[in-house]
């Protein structure tokens, strides 16, 4: 379609510049690439036809430049739908969505805190990270792990994971040793705290930041002589990982599912699609297919409602849009049910346990 | 040796020296003599290129040097030793000195014939060769100011107020030494406040009065000369 | 005695930069202290205004003990000092330099600038009057505007005595006022100083210049190699053979004669 | 005299005024009101940084952290300790103030490149202590849901145009604070400590004691300003006090002119709107704006507003000297010594 | 026992890496006075440039870092000229914030050319030696022995040769060193561009270790000012004791306190250092 009817526009805010660059790239790679998939397929509103737009602004990370660029994407853009990638710009955007601006939020951030917050304007996007507290604790124990290390990132999210972590290990019976948790975008050298997590001889170690940091403390660990399992944290990627260190490293360890691995009807289709318009450099990952997905939920939502303009009646409509939207943006678990607090449940979520020879296995994951 | 043609020079919007006229030859000693603020420091300054001159001329030896930087014409030949001496304070005096040669990368025998000049002349300076030039007396920093211009062995010699802050008997002593240096071939361009003493040893000099050249000739002339004799010489 | 200085010492490293130095300095008089180079005068200046801590010694001042007490208090105790290297504000204007001097002994807090209490206002007004007062004073009123790092060299000379007056002291200690000035000047220089001690100030000088020191001073203390070889009327110090050895040299009668450019100083009451 | 001070005080009644009309101009634009009042945040700080470094020539970059500890005072006490936003707000600037009192008693031991670096650590180990103690600040989590300032009679806070009357007394406080400071002999005496210590000293200034007070109400001002920008934010996280904002402050600060009156807030809300603008060249802003501010320093190393201060002064000058051209009055310049190192002040 | 050894060798690698960053600052900051906030910049430029070399060029690792050196050190005089130069006698606050602007345009330029990407680099030298009785990978051991032989170098350069003379001179005064015959501003170019190339040679040993990505220098800097500041500025040895004591203590503090008091001990112990010695561990004799 042409979309004579004028532009939606989808605001966006994350880091393009700074530590957090990569991230917000993967993020709006996701969000471009829905959007220009629905431009073709044509996107009508009220008997209208639309061009769906992309404004994205730069806001280093921070909380009060996220909650600023969303006004702004609000106010001079006309964006209704504000996609912001982390929980501390989330927060700081809640602030103000239902006050002194109103607009949805896209929450692309697994902090259960978002949706517990009663914001009636948010919906969160990818699964909460306590859905994958059981399965992984099920699996290491029934191998035999009692002793888990921890060996996080030290960021809000990676405490979060730990704490959550700690007790639910702790509740299962098994013995959490002390927290080498060190800030793996601020130190210049991993190999003393790994040092330190390996000399109480886990059995199992929580590990877990962006995938290639992640990638080294595995090695680091390795190196040293490590050789029992490792939790990965649903911000690593196995796909990204095996690009940073020797594979075999990462045997007996579990983590979220590569994306490229979901049955769903559109996966291959982004796969190929981020490889050919976005980089061939790195794989295709969840920041990029669950903002996709999102991207589509949400046009759809604006499709149901009648209207692009009206975030309210846009966010009543997503449940009712989940199940309409087209195969192709199927991907990576495309959420059946979208709940009263903003969660997108999926039943097809799965989590990736990688053997000691190195084979994958998956197993269920149920979003809570 | 030196020749000074027209030369305007200031700071940015205060013109100090206007049409400044002068000479230095080889192997003389050429003085300036002027009030407080006349532009004698000035001149000194836009010669070895610490200032721009805003029109005129400087040739030194027959080369223009009106436009090279202040390193190139230490290298040409010059040396200054300016007011506010400008040393380097946490240096040793030693390596003050030594850095005096800079231009020059004298041999070894050379420079060490240098220091010994030096330190026959500021015996002072030999016992605290090692110490901090900052902490030295204000006196005592004088001499190494004096010092280091002398380790260049220059064709010309420019010491602005080189007794400043010295006892009497050094002044002398200095003066004394600047004539030695001088007689052994040395041009000097001097301005100094001890004009009775320096005019003794001078052989030609200038005055200078609100950035000109208000009266010029030999040493022995000026020497007599009632206008300098009142202002400068205490007589 | 204004100030009483006993068995003052102080050492660098191995070095006695000034010695068991014992000396008086009389109210309402000019003490000169003079010696060769490194000799320890600026060092014993930097002693008694608290600059560098004794080794050794004692410093009374008003019979009360200063020894030891930072360089602010020493000056709000009613010494002032000038520098051998011209020291001034070198990016503000001469009055502003002044000013400072002023506002160095000011009670005012921020509390009284942010309410413009009549305190303030008061003293506003009796900073601004000071000011100009000590630059006709000194000569130097006309440059009140000029930036100090632009000023002749003996501009800056009667800015530092006047920044150093503005405190309100009740001794000056001058360190070679006269360098780098014309005989001329210097002349002037003597009067300027004349003029201070008539106007209640005690003045401590160390300077080079023998014309100056020889027509002002009341007693001269000699210093050589940190040690007092001298002290005593101008007179006895320069016929003082160990003085003509150490400093004044055999032409000493050379620079002496140069006092017939200098008034008549009015006689000290004695040292 | 009264020429410079009328140029001067118009220029600040301009700004006032366009601070004053600003949210009925933006009345459709709340995102900049938005910009504006953050801004004004920052400059409450900015001039806390102006008194240190303006005043004293001491170079702090523990400004953030301070910054920070205003956050996080009036984040924490307004939410898990439910005090009141003007308790909250008081308690913000005591601790502020007594933790600058505290760490000027030692980084004042220390000087120029020292005490700059001094002060970084510290201001990187209050960073520190804000994103990792989770008990107490909740470290990377932020605090949700801070105070706006409470009702009073028909005030309503929550309005943003009202909030922004209110953050503009607090900066017309801290301006008029640094005003009386630039015509006071309490500045005077700051400034003379700035120029030299040593001779500051010889006229009897306490330097230590003077230093103490200047670097005390300096941290008092950041943590006023951080307090501010935790109620406006309603949402804060431990960025509030890292080091890149210190660096920040510091670029306002030089960009609008250091130990200016005017120059805080005309700096910040200059670099802020510049950084707005520049968004939509997104990530690559910086390829433009690095050049930017390399060239504002180089250019106006006085400031905007110093350099203004100084056309306006050198206007002074030349009308001065026409007026006695006979007798040849000699003219005001800068200082051409290439050794000179600091940039004037007025 | 063996934790206390491994975490010594640790620690003496990740103080050898703090050295090869801090030599260049040692020089720029210490003896030029000029803070350069882009220093972390440059060292991740060298880095990407190394990888540049090594793998879209394919010259070896070798040759690689020392054509990043070569290039960086251009980089390095550019900035003296663009940015620093026409400041020279501005205060260090304002190099501070210029290079604040220097170190963003980088950060972007970068991230431009090469994207946000995490990248990572191998290295020939592989394998790891046995020290009593802990694994220290061989590339550890280059970087601690290129540390100490860069250190004791440059330290020889700078006292002993009229060139490294020249540069102290130039700092102290810059008249007075133009007055002796020395060009201040080809001293200035030659000092950044020898900072640059060390902390490209630096960057290229440490970064097989590491990941590069564009804003890998950030933490890197602000440990090294607190380096060359604990050491006292301008003191090569200085600088030497400071990387090793804090690459030691975030190590040992690390492992017996815990992974945040590794983060913060740098600053702690920078900030007890200085309470005690306000001008750092070893300082000249003289301060101005
Ligand atoms: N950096 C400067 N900027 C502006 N004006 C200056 C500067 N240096 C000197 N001047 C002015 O230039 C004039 C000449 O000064 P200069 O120092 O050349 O005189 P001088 O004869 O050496 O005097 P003195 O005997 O005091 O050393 C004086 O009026 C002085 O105020
Ligand atoms: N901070 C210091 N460290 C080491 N030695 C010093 C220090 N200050 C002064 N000295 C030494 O102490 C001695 C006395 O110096 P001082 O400055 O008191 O001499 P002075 O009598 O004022 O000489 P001048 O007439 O040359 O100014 C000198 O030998 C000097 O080198
Ligand atoms: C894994 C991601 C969804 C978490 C994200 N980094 C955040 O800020 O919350
Ligand atoms: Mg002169
Ligand atoms: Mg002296």
């Amino acid at each position: 379609g042409d979309g004579e009817g004028g532009t939606i526009t989808i605001g966006v805010t994350g880091p393009q510049s700074g530590g957090g660059a990569l991230y917000g790239e993967n993020v709006e790679a996701g969000i471009r690439l829905a959007i220009d998939e629905l431009n073709e397929q044509g996107v009508t509103i009220d008997g209208e036809e639309y061009t769906v737009e992309m404004r994205a602004l730069d806001d280093e990370y921070q909380p009060n430049a996220a909650a600023t660029n969303a006004q702004r994407l609000v106010e001079q853009d006309d964006a209704s739908v504000v996609f912001v990638p982390h929980a501390g710009g989330i927060h700081a955007a809640q602030e103000i969505n239902t006050s002194r601006s109103e607009f949805l939020i896209g929450a692309y951030s697994s902090d259960r805190q978002i949706v517990e917050r009663d914001n009636e304007l948010t919906f969160m996007i990818p699964p909460t990270f306590a859905s994958y507290s059981e399965p992984f604790i099920e699996l290491f124990q029934d191998q035999g792990a009692e002793r888990l290390g921890l060996l996080a990132t030290a960021s809000e999210y990676g405490q979060q994971w730990t704490t959550m972590m700690t007790q639910d290990w702790e509740g299962a019976g098994g013995e959490v040793l002390s927290n080498n948790n060190f800030d793996y975008g601020a130190v210049s050298d991993f190999a003393s705290a790994v040092a330190s997590a390996l000399s109480e001889e886990p059995d199992v170690i929580l590990v877990g930041g962006p995938s290639q940091t992640t990638a080294l403390v595995i090695e680091e660990a390795r190196d040293q002589g490590y050789e029992g399992g490792f939790m990965i944290m649903d911000q690593a990627k196995f796909e990204e990982m095996e690009l940073f260190t020797d594979p075999e490293n990462l045997n007996n360890s579990a983590g979220p599912k590569p994306v490229a691995e979901f049955d769903d009807p559109g996966t291959d289709e982004l796969v190929e699609r981020f490889a050919e318009e976005i980089t061939e450099e790195r794989p295709l990952t969840a920041e990029t297919s669950l903002n996709f997905q999102a991207v589509a939920l949400v046009v759809k939502a604006m499709e149901v409602a009648g209207t692009h303009e009206d975030p309210t009646a846009i966010r009543e409509a997503l449940p009712e849009a989940a199940t309409e939207v087209d195969d192709v943006f199927r991907v990576s678990g495309f959420p059946d049910v979208v709940t009263d607090e903003g969660l997108l449940i999926s039943d097809t979520l799965e989590g990736a346990h990688r053997d000691s020879e190195g084979n994958y296995e998956y197993f269920p994951v149920e979003i809570e | 040796m030196l020749e000074v043609r027209d030369l305007c020079a200031g700071y940015d919007t205060v013109d100090v020296l206007h049409n400044v006229n002068i000479t230095a030859e080889a192997g003389r000693l050429t003085l300036v003599l002027g009030a407080n603020g006349s532009g004698k420091s000035t001149l000194f300054r836009t010669i070895s290129g610490l200032v721009r001159g805003r029109s005129g001329s400087i040739t030194f030896e027959d080369k223009s040097i009106s436009k090279l930087s202040s390193n190139r014409i230490v290298r040409a030949g010059i040396a200054h030793a300016p007011e506010g001496r400008h040393l380097f304070p946490q240096l040793s005096v030693e390596k003050n000195l030594t850095l005096g040669n800079y231009a020059r990368r004298s041999s070894k025998s050379e420079l060490k014939e240098l220091l010994t000049r030096v330190f026959d002349l500021f015996p002072i300076l030999q016992e605290k060769r090692s110490q901090a030039a900052g902490s030295l007396s204000g006196g005592q920093q004088q001499m190494v100011a004096i010092g280091r211009a002398l380790m260049s062995d220059p064709k010309l010699l420019i010491l602005d107020e080189p007794s400043m802050g010295l006892a009497p008997m050094v002044t002398e002593q200095v003066l004394q030494a600047v004539a030695e240096v001088n007689s052994e071939g040395t041009g000097v361009l001097l301005a100094e406040q001890n004009a009775q003493a320096a005019l003794g040893f001078a052989h030609y000099g200038y005055v200078l009065a609100e950035g000109r050249v208000v009266l010029s000739g030999a040493a022995s002339d000026l020497q007599n000369d009632p206008e300098v004799q009142k202002a400068y010489l205490g007589v | 005695m204004l100030m009483q200085v006993r068995g003052l010492s102080k050492t660098f490293g191995g070095l006695h930069a000034v010695e068991d130095v014992s000396f008086d300095i009389a109210e309402g008089e000019i003490t000169a202290i003079i010696g060769p180079n490194g000799a320890g005068k600026s060092t014993l200046f930097n002693l008694i205004t608290g600059f560098y801590r004794p080794t050794a010694g004692s410093v009374t001042f008003k019979a009360k003990d200063i020894t030891g007490h930072p360089a602010h208090r020493t000056a709000q105790a009613g010494v002032a000092r000038t520098f051998q290297t011209t020291k001034l504000f070198e990016h503000s204007s001469i009055a502003e330099n002044v000013l400072a001097g002023c506002a160095a002994g000011s009670r005012s807090t921020l509390i009284d600038a942010v309410f413009r209490t009549p305190r303030h206002r008061r003293e506003e007004k009796a900073s601004m009057d000071k000011t100009l007062e000590l630059l006709e004073f000194t000569g130097i009123l006309e440059f009140k505007d000029e930036i100090a790092a632009n000023v002749p060299h003996e501009v800056q000379k009667r800015a530092a005595v006047a920044l150093a007056l503005a405190t309100e002291p009740e001794l000056l200690l001058l360190d070679e006022p006269a360098a780098g000035i014309t005989e001329d000047e210097t002349a002037r220089f003597g009067q300027l100083i004349r003029q201070i001690v008539a106007r209640g100030v005690t003045v401590g000088l160390v300077e080079h210049k023998m014309s100056l020191i020889m027509s002002l001073a009341d007693s001269i203390l000699v210093l050589d190699q940190g040690r007092r070889i001298a002290w005593g009327t101008p007179e006895e110090v320069r016929s003082d053979p160990r003085v003509i050895e150490a400093y004044l040299g055999a032409g000493s009668q050379g620079s002496t004669s140069q006092e017939d450019g200098i008034q008549e100083r009015t006689p000290g009451q004695g040292a | 005299m009264k020429l410079t001070f009328s140029i001067r005080g118009v220029g600040a009644l301009l700004v006032a005024a366009a601070l004053l009309f600003a949210p009925l101009i933006l009345a459709e634009q709340n995102y900049l009101l938005r910009v504006l009042i953050t801004g004004i945040t920052y400059a409450i700080a900015v001039y806390g940084l102006n008194i240190i470094l303006g005043f004293t020539g001491q170079l702090s970059l523990a400004h953030g952290g301070f910054f920070g500890i205003g956050v996080y005072t009036m984040g924490l006490l307004t939410t898990d300790y439910d005090w009141s936003f003007w308790s909250a707000l008081l308690a913000a600037i005591v601790l502020t103030t007594v933790v600058g009192f505290l760490a000027g008693l030692l980084a004042l031991r220390t000087r120029e490149a020292y005490f700059a670096i001094f002060t970084m650590a510290l201001g990187l180990i209050i960073y520190m202590v804000i994103s990792r103690w989770e008990d107490v600040t909740h470290a990377y989590s932020g605090v949700l849901g801070v105070k706006l300032p409470e009702d009073i009679g028909p005030l309503d806070f929550s309005e943003p145009a009202t909030y922004y009357y209110l953050l503009l007394v607090f900066l017309a406080a801290a301006a008029y604070v640094t005003y009386t400071l630039r015509v006071s002999n309490v500045g005077r005496r700051l400034l003379a400590i700035r120029t030299s210590e040593d001779l500051a000293s010889s006229i009897g200034i306490n330097v230590g004691l003077n230093k103490q007070l200047a670097f005390t109400a300096s941290a008092g001002f950041a943590g006023l300003g951080g307090a501010l920008f935790a109620s406006a934010e309603g949402f804060i996280g431990p960025n509030s006090s890292s080091i890149d904002l210190t660096f920040e402050l510091l670029m306002f600060l030089l960009v609008g002119g250091v130990a200016t009156v005017m120059g805080p807030i005309v700096g910040t809300l200059l670099v802020l709107m510049l950084f707005e603008a520049f968004q939509d060249f997104q990530a690559y802003r910086f390829i433009l704006l690095g050049p930017v501010i390399i060239a504002l320093v180089i250019y106006a190393p006085q400031g905007l507003i110093g350099r203004l201060n100084q056309l306006t002064f050198y206007w002074k000058r030349r009308r001065a000297a026409a007026q006695k051209t006979a007798a040849g009055a000699p003219e005001q310049n800068s200082p051409a010594d290439p050794h000179d190192e600091k940039t004037e002040v007025r | 026992m063996t934790l206390f050894i491994q975490q010594f060798f640790n620690g003496l690698s990740l103080g050898g890496v703090y050295c090869l960053a801090a030599i260049g600052l040692t020089l720029v900051f210490g003896v030029l006075r000029i803070p350069n906030l882009a220093h972390g910049a440059l060292y991740m430029v060298g880095a990407y440039l190394t990888y540049f070399f090594l793998t879209s060029a394919g010259v070896p690792y070798i040759l690689a870092i020392a054509l990043a050196a070569l290039v960086l050190a251009g980089i390095g005089i550019g900035m003296e000229r663009v940015v620093f130069h026409p400041l020279r006698n501005a205060p260090h606050t304002h190099h501070m914030i210029a290079a604040a602007g220097a170190m963003f345009f980088l950060h972007s330029l970068v991230q431009a050319i090469w994207g946000a990407d995490f990248r990572r680099m191998e290295s020939p030298i592989t394998g790891r030696v046995e020290i009593l009785g802990t694994q220290v990978s061989w590339q550890r051991v280059t970087i601690v022995i290129t540390a100490v032989v860069v250190l004791i170098a440059l330290t020889w350069f700078i006292k002993k040769t009229v060139h490294g003379q020249s540069i102290e001179a130039v700092e102290q005064d810059r008249v007075g060193a133009s007055l002796v015959g020395i060009n201040p501003n080809r001293v200035s170019m030659l000092t950044f561009g020898l900072a640059a190339a060390l902390v490209a040679v630096a960057a290229g040993l440490v970064a097989p270790i590491n990941l590069i990505y564009p804003t890998m220098g950030d933490v890197i800097m602000v440990k090294v000012f607190a380096i060359i500041i604990l050491g006292g500025l301008g003191s090569i040895p200085g600088a030497i004791v400071g990387g090793f004591t804090l690459g030691l203590a975030e190590a040992m503090a690390t492992t017996y306190v815990s992974a945040v008091a590794g983060e913060v001990i740098a600053f702690v112990v920078l900030i007890l250092v200085l309470a005690i010695r306000p001008t750092g561990l070893l300082t000249k004799a003289v301060q101005r």
